[in-house]
């Protein structure tokens, strides 16, 4: 049951499913686990993350197309929210109305840029996208009237979910401090339900024969022609799936923040925090996406935490301090990427599984 | 039989976690022409790439012209005069095929550097590539690239070829020309290791035959030995004669 | 029937297949042979859609082919080996079959059901990598085979389309000698299903001769000769240009 | 829920990100002042006073996270910050939802003030109109001709839009607004030269410009000044970005802050401990961050020591407090900090390495008419 | 001679079409004259920061992202050269002036080069030929390097003036043309011609690239090819060292983030220009220079996007950009 819910496609390695597990019980049960707000929202941005992070796993993974374009998606999701939200009121209908434009949008704009993908190539292509981000940042920031600009859109949601609303008098009483069941609660589960089905599905979508079709691409496509395969139809389907899950992303990003601005949703730092996290995780398994969003987040929210932390300690040594203060935390960040692409060339879950095949293979002999 | 050129002894070498070959032990003696026969996956390749230091042997040695060279670099390998022709033929398909033979003459700045005689011999071996000088070498035909590959082995003197399979893919024609030209080069002191399947071609040229299987060398000796004996030959390389030329 | 009429390309000044027109008939094995750059594997990019025409056109009973793109030719019915190994290096043997087998059932665009569910396209991949002896090497990943053993992928591939007309550009090349037999009694195999047109580019003549039921000669891109195996082989054409044979040698022969 | 015995102040600004070298100039100041303002105690009504320092890294998102996590979790009283006018307005509504102060230091869009302002937010730091404003009685002479060259965003044309409320005698004749980041503004100057080089009058060229690269370096290199009589007028910056303005000497303008400028004692002491410590003076921002610490303490000893939001607001509405620009008083109806700014002429000294702005004079807070632009 | 008969022209003829088409557009010929030479001089300032990058993405096919951080150290480099050399800078004299700029630029390439040797060795050697990789490690590298910056340099804006005799413009009737840009010019085309010689006139050119196909191949005919990578990768570093002092004098400051904020532009220019062809290098970065100013006089909000507009149009008609190299 849990296999085909899984599409069969289970972690191959018990410590990989055991993490997994963790993982993934730890957020279905954070607001309970890890009270406050700080910590909820690491744990929302992680889900978002996870739901980014899968959409461009099948770009990039599966396909083998290296896209810079992909924030431009999550960003008209998460505007797409944000207008709408502006213009016609904290409704469901808004809510509702702002998703389809927003994916209608997305649909238009990928289907074309699938098609662009085909006349050049690879490098060419990701250099494109990257040059297409930037001028949709650009116009979003241009487009006041519409966008907020540089300011961004603050915006109200309906009710049920907004932080006023309070499903209890009382808070909960946790194990680990008090609940507050309001709002902000409901839109965390919302969130975990979302992404979940979307994990789902994703996982099903590649697990499936056109998903073996796209690795297949990724391998040679000059020979997936040959067998028959329309790698323009592939290509651009796979574009469009990708830039769809990635627009839904962006509706829970402004459900979360309930503010959107350039910076927040378009910015190539997003696009990197994006590579490094399936880098980390593990291109091309899905599962990578949890891992590396756990691990990527939590590391960038904690880390000028860590860094106070460790300046306090070594205060006196000469350098350190300047080296370990919280201000300079993007240098250990700067650090991760490349400690990260060093020690885990296939990513956390590569890792765990090739250990997991050789004892297989050293068990077996 | 002269001292040998090139020495394996006992070579053993590793592809991540494979074993590959197993106790590699060969001569080839100079200014001869040694061919080296198995069938597929015997791990003929494998030895070539490692003597080129492409693979590292794991255990062993290699002596050239006395020289241990099992830990050296593949680019000095090649700088002490030994030229390879791999399997897949390692064109530059970017590079136009003038510029392909550029490289391959590595004491030459430019073309003009470049011995004309020796130039003009091989344009007479392969007229193809005069005549696509100075097209992109990936858009060549299969034999072309082929040609390229030889050519670019020999567009200056070296003391020893190591050559996968230059015949593959090539017509009867231009196979005859390169027996001519392989029997040129010995005679002008450069020796020669052929890996070959096409034991037509490799009767008509070799000195000497090692046949490898599984990772070893399992038989070597004199090639007219090997021609004579059908049964060695039905044995070593299942070679029912009949069947071919 | 596959036939070509006045099929042509030019590469800027270069023409590497001038006016070829031919007819293949199923159940016939043509052998194309040719010195190196006669254009014989341009002939066969030009029918199976991986370079376009420069004029004149393809048809496969009597469909006209000349305007689709590769893969639409291949759902057509013409199948193809390259000259020059082919595969998916990272998949393994039998996913790089299963591939080959899956678009032929054309499940490639099924989004929902997990590929393992359907059983019956692995079974066919590995009865085709059982002909072709491979199925002992069905997980290892395509790019550690030996040159001989991916020549045989190659072949396995192609058979798992199971095309109309089947095209072998050099499918023996590099393989060894023990090996050959394997491929050519699956191309004698395939001779006997009446219903294949299989054409053949292959450099060993006894391998052409034993196999073909006709041959055709390129030079420079042109046909020049065309007809029955003994005949087509003993002509001058072929004796000098091809197998680079004085006359009077050939003749002592 | 204040009977604590601390009082937690969360400073939120950019410590990393583009405006870092602003943030810093924001915290030391902010320091500096809590020190001042209790007497080197840091104890208030009783109470210690305790500083969270938060970094938004420049970005809306994480400062709208940020200050909710530091009202709910650091339990924090009061936060002052942050650096930049977009994260500032994203965080106006949690100041809001938590029903907590947010003293709005130096962001300087008007709408935090404006529309979108709600009864949390204060503000001490200047905000667009009024540095229209000041600069508007520098330059706004009925011979004058503008042209205005300005950043292509919200905080640009925020700024323009107020300088045209104040421009009253002198004439605007172009607004040319040019991206951030704009490396050539060769562009931009030659359609300002085309439509100010035959009018008649004194020309300008009004620079409203943040962020770097600058365009003062192009107007010098261009000569406009020597080959059409075309000015440059622009107000204050930070000490780095006065540098250039070394290349016009006699240029004037009205700047908010520079150390050499108010003559009052806690200016002197605010210089004197920063050249103490940091071997220079202070600049632009450290005298911000010192007003909110001012404002902050002001506030709670009137209280004293009592955090409650309501007798907090209550309190602030009207207050007066000194600070190293000289007194400023929270506006009742909008709870901007009115306060003098400093017209001022630049002169090219030798000894320091930036252009230094003499006081020409003194604009007082009720010398310029600052609207109230929220709707109460 | 064959090569001028074989040349392609047509896209260096772009440069003299785009400045035509302008005139009209534009038309006060002095304006266009203005703009027309601070555009080729802005052309040849944003070619000498990407020039390295040609070297080290278009021929060694190293995606590297982190470029820009040698340009920020190089133009930090000379705020200190400058700082020690003041009394140069200050001077009235241009000979004395050059005593001040030449040692900043050499400081400066010796500088970025040395960090580019330690790039090589630690960021960029294990992940060759690894696109995706590349991309991340060399933007940590970038981000490190850029931290490391503000920790010796601080945070902030610094000034880096001009040298006195390099300030101001020549006046050519109703047009101006600054002094600087002159500089600019003679810099950037001794760049060029040293680019182009080397490339073009030894095998290092052709070696970079079979290398990038076939490393194996190229050490089997004897190169070391290692070697040969480092020493273009040290190349592209001091060259944006350089790249970075010009540009750093150009915008009289410096900041941490300039590296960062001229990537995208230089990928467009080496993307118009078609990864690996110094010309092509210079032709885009001429027509990025006159488009930014002619649609900056024009229509500034079309300005914004006129770089992509070019480097869409450009792929449109040359999917390869305008001199195609290698087949990428
Ligand atoms: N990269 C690799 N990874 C794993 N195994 C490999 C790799 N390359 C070769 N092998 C294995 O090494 C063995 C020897 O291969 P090799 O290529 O040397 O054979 P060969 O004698 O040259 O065969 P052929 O005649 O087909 O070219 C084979 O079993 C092959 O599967
Ligand atoms: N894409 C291309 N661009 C330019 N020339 C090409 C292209 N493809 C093939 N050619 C040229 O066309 C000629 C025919 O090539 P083709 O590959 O068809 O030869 P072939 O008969 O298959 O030879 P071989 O037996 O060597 O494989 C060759 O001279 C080749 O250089
Ligand atoms: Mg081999
Ligand atoms: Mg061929």
């Amino acid at each position: 049951m849990l296999s085909r819910l899984l599409s069969h496609d289970l972690p191959r390695s018990r410590p990989l499913a055991v993490l997994l597990a963790l993982l993934v019980l730890g957020l279905a049960f954070a607001p309970f686990l890890f009270p406050g707000v700080k910590a909820l929202n690491v744990a929302a941005k992680v889900l978002i993350f996870i739901a980014l992070v899968v959409s461009f796993d099948l770009l990039l993974g599966y396909t083998g197309i290296v896209s810079f374009a992909h924030t431009m998606f999550f960003g008209i999701g998460a505007y797409g929210i944000a207008i709408s939200a502006t213009a016609l009121g904290p409704t469901w209908w808004a809510l509702i109305v702002g998703a389809l434009g927003a994916l209608l949008l997305s649909l238009l704009l990928s289907l074309l840029i699938g098609l662009f993908s085909l006349r050049v190539r690879a490098i060419f292509f990701a250099m494109i996208t990257l040059a297409v981000a930037s001028a949709f940042l650009t116009l979003a920031s241009q487009l006041s009237d519409i966008t907020g600009g540089e300011d961004g859109l603050t915006f109200r949601l309906p009710e049920l979910l907004s932080p006023g609303f309070a499903l209890m008098e009382d808070d909960f009483q946790g194990p680990f401090g008090p609940v507050a069941l309001n709002g902000r609660f409901i839109t965390y589960y919302l969130l975990f339900v979302c992404v979940t089905a979307m994990f789902l599905v994703m996982l099903r979508i590649v697990n499936s024969p056109f998903g073996r079709v796209l690795q297949a691409i990724r391998e040679n496509d000059f020979r997936a022609e040959a067998l028959g395969y329309r790698t323009v139809v592939y290509r651009t389907l796979s574009n469009v799936i990708a830039a769809s899950f990635a627009t839904l992303a962006g509706c829970l990003l402004a459900l979360w923040l309930r503010y959107n601005g350039p910076d927040t949703s378009l910015s190539f730092e997003i696009m990197l925090d994006i590579l490094l996290i399936v880098v980390i995780g593990g291109m091309g398994t899905l599962y990578g996406a949890i891992i590396g969003s756990v691990v990527f987040l939590v590391a960038q929210s904690y880390l000028q935490d860590l860094l106070r932390w460790a300046g306090a300690l070594t205060e006196g040594v000469p350098l350190l301090p300047a080296l370990l203060t919280p201000d300079r935390w993007l240098l250990w960040l700067g650090l991760l990427f490349v400690l990260s692409v060093y020690h885990f060339p296939t990513g956390v879950v590569g890792k765990l599984r090739e250990r997991a095949s050789l004892k297989g293979t050293k068990e077996g002999a | 039989m002269s001292e040998p050129l090139l020495k394996l002894e006992g070579v053993h070498t590793h592809i991540g976690a494979y074993h590959i070959l197993h106790g590699v032990d060969l001569a080839v003696p100079a200014n001869e022409l040694t061919m080296l026969l198995g069938r597929n996956g015997a791990g003929k390749t494998t030895t070539l790439r490692t003597i080129m230091g492409l693979w590292k042997a794991s255990q062993g040695r290699i002596t050239l012209a006395g020289q241990d060279i099992t830990a050296r670099a593949t680019p000095d390998i090649a700088q002490s005069g030994v030229a390879y022709v791999p399997e897949n033929m390692g064109i530059f398909s970017d590079l136009s095929v003038k510029e392909n033979m550029l490289l391959a003459a590595r004491g030459a700045r430019t073309l003009d550097d470049v011995d004309t005689k020796r130039l003009e011999w091989i344009f007479d071996m392969f007229p193809a590539m005069k005549k696509f000088w100075l097209h992109p070498a990936g858009k060549l035909s299969g034999g072309q690239k082929q040609m390229l590959a030889v050519s670019r082995a020999i567009v200056e003197p070296r003391q020893l070829l190591l050559i996968d399979e230059p015949s593959k893919g090539l017509a009867p024609a231009i196979i005859q020309n390169m027996i001519a030209a392989f029997k040129a080069l010995k005679a002008a002191q450069t020796t020669i290791l052929l890996v070959e399947q096409n034991f037509n071609f490799a009767r008509q040229l070799g000195d000497h035959v090692a046949v490898m299987d599984d990772g070893r060398v399992v038989h070597s000796g004199a090639m007219a030995e090997l021609a004579e004996d059908t049964a060695l030959q039905a044995r070593l390389l299942g070679l029912s004669l009949g069947a071919h030329q | 029937m596959l036939q070509t009429s006045n099929l042509t390309v030019r590469f800027g000044g270069h023409v590497a297949v001038n006016a070829v027109s031919c007819a293949f008939e199923p159940g016939t094995l043509t052998a194309i042979v040719g010195p190196n750059g006669a254009g014989k594997t341009t002939y066969f990019n030009l029918i199976s859609g991986q370079i376009k025409a420069t004029a004149g056109s393809v048809t496969l009973d009597g469909r006209e082919l000349t305007k689709l793109p590769a893969p639409l030719r291949t759902r057509a019915g013409l199948g193809r080996a390259f000259q020059l190994t082919n595969l998916f290096p990272q998949l393994s043997v039998r996913e790089n079959v299963r591939m080959a087998v899956q678009a032929r059932a054309g499940a490639g665009l099924d989004f929902f059901r997990v590929w393992s569910d359907r059983k019956d396209l692995i079974e066919q991949a590995d009865r085709i990598l059982e002909t072709v002896a491979l199925i002992d090497k069905a997980e290892a990943r395509a790019a550690s085979l030996p040159h001989g053993d991916q020549r045989k992928l190659e072949v396995g591939i192609l058979m798992a389309l199971d095309p109309k007309v089947y095209m072998f550009d050099e499918p023996t090349a590099g393989m060894s000698v023990d090996e050959v037999p394997v491929i050519l009694n699956l191309i004698r195999q395939l001779k006997q299903d009446r219903s294949k047109t299989i054409l053949l580019v292959e450099h060993k003549m006894d391998v052409v001769r034993e196999l073909s039921d006709r041959i055709i000669v390129l030079h420079n891109g042109e046909l020049v000769a065309d007809g029955e195996p003994e005949s087509v082989i003993a002509s001058p054409v072929v004796q000098q240009a091809y197998l680079g044979v004085n006359p009077e040698e050939a003749v002592a022969a | 829920q204040s009977s604590k015995s601390e009082i937690r102040i969360a400073h939120i600004h950019s410590k990393t990100g583009p405006l870092e070298a602003y943030a810093k100039q924001t915290h030391t100041g902010l320091m500096m002042g809590l020190k001042y303002a209790t007497g080197g105690t840091m104890m208030v009504g009783g109470k210690k006073i305790v500083v969270i320092e938060k970094d938004d890294q420049g970005k809306p998102d994480v400062g709208k996270s940020l200050l909710a996590a530091a009202y709910a979790d650091d339990k924090a009283d009061i936060a002052i910050g942050p650096t930049a006018s977009p994260v500032a307005l994203a965080m106006l509504p949690v100041a809001e939802e938590y029903r907590k102060i947010l003293l709005v230091e130096p962001a300087v869009a008007d709408s935090i003030t404006g529309d979108k302002w709600n009864k949390y937010i204060f503000r001490t730091g200047r905000n667009s109109s009024q540095d229209a404003a000041a600069n508007a009685v520098a330059l706004d002479a009925p011979n004058n001709v503008i042209g205005v060259l300005a950043n292509d965003n919200a905080f640009g044309r925020d700024a323009v839009k107020a300088s045209k409320d104040f421009t009253k005698k002198a004439k605007i004749v172009h607004e040319e607004y040019l991206p951030v980041g704009t490396t050539d503004f060769t562009a931009g100057l030659l359609r300002l030269v085309d439509k100010l080089k035959d009018q008649p009058g004194n020309k300008y060229i009004s620079v409203v410009w943040s962020g770097a690269p600058t365009p003062f370096a192009k107007i010098a290199e261009m000569e406009l000044d020597k080959r059409y009589g075309i000015k440059l007028a622009t107000g204050g910056n930070i000490l780095p970005a006065m540098v250039a303005y070394k290349q016009f000497p006699g240029m004037e303008g009205a700047l908010y802050y520079y150390f050499g400028i108010p003559k009052n004692p806690i200016n002197e002491h605010m210089v004197a401990e920063h050249y103490r410590e940091f071997k220079q003076p202070p600049d632009f921002f450290t005298a911000g961050g010192f007003s909110a610490a001012m404002a902050v303490v002001t506030a709670l000893k009137k209280t004293n020591g009592d955090t409650n939001t309501d007798k907090l607001i209550q309190t602030m509405e009207g207050m007066s407090f000194d600070t190293p620009k000289g007194t400023m008083t929270f506006r009742k109806e909008d709870h901007q900090a009115m306060q003098s700014m400093y017209h001022f002429r630049i002169k090219a000294d030798p000894a320091f390495a930036w252009g230094v702005p003499e006081l020409v004079r003194e604009i007082k807070p009720e010398d310029m008419n600052i609207p109230i632009r929220n709707k109460r | 001679m064959s090569f001028l008969k074989d040349f392609d022209w047509r896209p260096v003829a772009l440069v003299p079409l785009l400045a035509a088409l302008a005139l009209p557009a534009v038309g006060s010929p002095s304006t266009w004259l203005t703009l027309t030479v601070a555009g080729l001089a802005m052309g040849l300032i944003v070619f000498i920061i990407a020039s390295g990058l040609t070297l080290v993405f278009g021929l060694m096919d190293v995606l590297n992202f982190g470029h820009g951080v040698f340009i920020a150290l190089g133009a930090f480099v000379a705020v200190s050269v400058f700082g020690g050399l003041n009394a140069y800078a200050i001077a009235d004299s241009f000979w004395l002036n050059l005593v001040a700029l030449v040692p900043a630029m050499l400081a400066a390439m010796a500088v970025a080069g040395a960090l580019g040797l330690v790039f090589e060795r630690v960021i960029v050697r294990p992940v060759y030929g690894q696109h995706l990789k590349q991309i991340l490690i060399t933007m940590g590298g970038m981000i490190i390097g850029e931290e490391l910056i503000k920790v010796i340099w601080g945070p902030g804006q610094l000034a880096l003036p001009l040298p006195e005799t390099l300030r101001g413009s020549f006046l050519i009737g109703d047009a101006s043309i600054e002094k600087y840009r002159l500089l600019a010019v003679a810099v950037g085309l001794t760049v060029f011609a040293a680019m182009v010689w080397t490339l073009n006139r030894t095998k290092v050119g052709l070696l970079i690239r079979a290398g990038v196909q076939d490393r194996e191949m190229v050490e089997s005919l004897g190169y070391r090819i290692h070697r040969l990578f480092v020493g273009v990768f040290v190349a592209g570093s001091a060259l944006a060292g350089l790249g970075g002092v010009m540009w750093g004098l150009y915008q009289q400051t410096v900041l941490p983030q300039m590296g960062a904020q001229v990537n995208v532009l230089i990928f467009i220019v080496i993307i118009i220009g078609g990864l690996g062809s110094t010309l092509g290098a210079l032709v885009g970065a001429l027509l990025v220079g006159l488009m930014a100013n002619y649609t900056g006089f024009l229509a500034p909000k079309v300005a914004l996007f006129s770089n992509i507009a070019l480097m869409v149009a450009i792929l449109l008609w040359r999917p390869q950009g305008v001199y195609p190299v290698a087949n990428r």
